[in-house]
């Protein structure tokens, strides 16, 4: 079958997660790859929104963060303030799935202002939402970003998540226990820090991808990894049951 | 004890001028009728403070009703931007919109504060972000048994707290249930509360997973049914999604704003 | 993911020498058949936590299980006092006892706190009070917004936590209604944890006022109906008061004591 | 009817409870008199359990705090953390109603330890139990105690939750914002604090009782009200409602 690219992002993302582990899930792309993971080789993800719903097993994609479909599947559902006390913060989450408007080589993410300054912006955007304690307190972070110029950008704008701040040893000091970001999946191909210098670096393309493609939508000098990978494409299944989701 | 009244009545008892007002609603239950008798009855100079500020913040605040917003996520849900919102911090029309931005973690503590009766919480949040060089109410604090530092965030003390939810009693009793976000939380930090409600029944039959809130900390309950729409009230109606779409396209515009400002009046 | 497992297997990976661990229960869901497990299996140096230690806690401290109790309230309820407690506080029979005491509020708080993963919580509480003078873990703590002086207790770490529930389903998910206590934040808290359930059904239908417990945060279950009796388990059994009047004069005398011992060996 | 002193003292405490406050109980005699108070003349009370039972309205007495009547009959359940930071800690409770093992005569209370220090006590009592924060929080507190010498002391062994310390301004010092204890009943009358010296001070008997008996009854140099009253016996009403409730 034929797909486009950000179907082979979503199901990329989707292939990032493994069965059983528990998924703090941004809407959007996020929550279309943990839907379509649990759909296809993760039957036992587990799905939890900022929303409260723990556990949530939708039969259709939500629209929102706060459909009535995740209250009505979930194993628990909890309060706004529990979710974040009880659950996120100690370190319960094994992935934090987030997108993000700016990224920058260092992984942090900015979905607060462009342009201008705090107070006059370029543009406003919606903001942090859960995304700065789910970048610092999941056991790992996948960012879900489509790759171009305007937000891979060198240093973002604003930090609204931290990643890996300006490199190593940053998220330490600051007392940190979630790694970060180990991994970010783009339309393009995938990054991962540099386990030295945590600045990301793409270790694999896409199907049908050019590294120039890639370093041309990228604001900064995108390092490449030596044994640069080539993913799979999507299978069958996986476009079947992710646009079954979608339409 | 709660007095039942008409939606009227109860928005000029509990939302004043100036007031420091939240209307919650996580998606669901959103008190979109309370907000737009607001509208009517205009109301100047609010502090609107909301998590998730959507398409209700966009329209209180494309009225000029609103000087300061204190927040979280402003966007709306599944669809984009709040062009009002937009218009409002990069323009300041009709008026200018003072921000106070937080996490929802941050937000979350710090009504849980003012719920507790405490001036602030603890948590562990914000950390390396730029947010709290731009944001009052964020500190730090050292915990006096391990000197770990942490961040503290200020109580959020509400004049007064908006919410709909599915049922009262006619004692003034409140039962919600489904996603309960952060209701209980705004109306216990408020000095006055209001709850529009889809119904008021005999007895509240116990649901599973229902937030109920005692009529002691209630100030008005009015029967407004479908009076989240188009946000939703679970087991009673469904989120009007494209409403939230067509929004886009009216909100963009000031003279279609204005337009649909009419429609409400 | 849970396991489910026989009682005594369970009690075996999840209750260690030495441990400091909780059988929460307030009044109601009281897991004394795991704690009966514990005492047969011999275990010793135990720290023991709860918010209301009752008969089950006498037994443990008469049976030489325990070493120190974490408690804000000690006795019989609606009977009297807790004579093997006296008797180990007052003359170190069958060992001496060490204390840790605090109120209710500061109990509660300090499982939050540990739930939520933060080193310590904040309240007003203890003030005025003989407390603080004797107890480790109650500190003050500024607010760095207003000044302010508040009380501070440390988290309440736990290595394992034993609690009884209505029910689990198969993939281990625990259910529990009625007095639902603190439970939830016990589970939260510890880092082994144990649930003995009235029973395991396939699917946990959902119940008004229920609390539930992801599988994934709780590591054993195990199949135990009557597991709280004498205490009760909501909708399941009621609570026998015969037998906490009739243990005033059991646990009132060493040798009564001793025998009742051998009847649940 | 005749009647005992106990119930005269449940009726004297039950009267002291306005319809329509809300009230946080105790085991024993408060609950025991709030439960009365809402059979006769305060049907409105509201009365809120430490084990989470907000609204609770037992067609039985409850043997505890956390018997099943008191969920099943109530507006709200709520965990134990919740109660305690949610509605006691704010202020929103109108009445504490406590029992005390010692009282001193500027209403502190002792349910911790009686005689020798706090290591090696004479008799190891409950301990604290809701009781610190109670008298704390609440607007004002009632205490229901029976009148003993053992009982009412100067001044107490151990101060489990704080009345009036040793004198006037020490709540204020100390930031309370409750009003403290405001009517002592017990089985020979009525004490209130003096609202200058807040020690308290006798200010009516129960019918047959007399002044004699209560001075002998009390640890210290009981002060008297100028206006000493004297109070009704339990209507026969209020007796057979007691005894239904306590049978």
């Amino acid at each position: 079958m034929t797909y486009t690219s950000d179907e082979m992002m979503t199901v990329a993302a989707a292939r990032a997660l493994r069965d059983g582990a528990v998924c703090f899930v941004g809407i959007g792309l996020p929550s279309t790859a943990a839907n379509l993971a649990r759909r296809t080789h993760a039957p036992d993800l587990v799905l939890v929104y900022e929303s409260g719903t723990i556990g949530a097993k939708p039969d259709r994609l939500p629209l929102s963060i706060g459909d009535g479909v995740l209250a009505d599947t979930a194993v628990s559902v909890v309060g706004v303030p529990e979710i974040f006390n009880y659950w996120l913060q100690p370190g319960r989450i094994d992935v934090g799935f987030l997108g993000a408007a700016q990224l920058d080589r260092f992984g942090n993410i900015n979905t607060t202002v462009i342009g201008g300054d705090y107070r006059n912006p370029g543009v406003r955007l919606p903001g942090a939402g859960g995304a700065p304690e789910i970048a610092a307190s999941c056991r790992e972070v996948v960012v879900v970003v489509r790759q171009t110029r305007r937000a891979f950008v060198e240093r973002v704008d604003f930090v609204t998540s931290f990643g890996f701040g300006s490199g190593p040893g940053e998220r330490e000091e600051l007392g940190l226990t979630g790694a970060g970001p180990r991994l970010v999946i783009t339309d393009l191909g995938v990054l991962r820090p540099d386990p030295d210098t945590r600045e990301l670096v793409l270790t694999a393309l896409h199907p049908g991808v050019d590294l120039a493609t890639a370093r041309e939508r990228t604001g900064w000098d995108l390092k490449v990894a030596d044994d640069l990978g080539r993913g799979e494409p999507p299978t069958d299944r996986e476009l079947a049951v992710l646009r079954e989701l979608t339409r | 004890m709660a007095t039942i009244a008409p939606l009227a009545e109860a928005v000029a008892q509990v939302v004043r001028d100036g007031d420091t007002v939240a209307f919650e609603g996580f998606t669901h239950l959103i008190p979109f009728a309370a907000g737009h008798e607001v509208i009517r009855q205009g109301r100047r100079g609010l502090t609107l403070v909301r998590m998730t500020p959507d398409v209700l913040y966009d329209q209180l605040i494309g009225a000029g009703c609103a000087r300061k917003l204190v927040f979280s996520w402003g966007g709306n849900p599944g669809v984009g931007s709040l062009h009002r919102f937009r218009d409002a911090v990069q323009h300041g029309w009709p008026r200018p919109l003072e921000l106070e931005e937080h996490s929802h973690a941050g937000m979350a503590n710090r009504y849980v504060a003012a719920a507790s009766g405490l001036p602030f919480a603890v948590l562990r949040g914000y950390t390396g972000t730029d947010l709290p060089a731009q944001t009052a109410n964020i500190a730090s604090v050292t915990c006096p048994f391990t000197g770990e530092v942490l961040t503290a965030v200020a109580a959020l003390e509400l004049d007064a707290a908006v919410v709909h939810a599915q049922r009262a009693d006619r004692h003034g009793n409140v039962q919600l249930w489904g996603i309960t976000g952060v209701q209980k939380e705004a109306v216990l930090a408020a000095t006055r509360s209001l709850v529009t409600v889809e119904e008021v029944v005999d007895e509240l039959e116990p649901r599973p997973g229902a937030v109920v809130l005692p009529s002691w900390v209630v100030d008005y309950v009015a029967e407004v049914p479908g009076g989240a729409h188009p946000s939703y009230a679970h087991d009673y109606s469904v989120r009007d999604n494209d409403f939230y779409v067509a929004w886009d396209a009216i909100s963009r515009d000031r003279d279609e704003f204005a337009q649909w400002l009419e429609s409400i009046a």
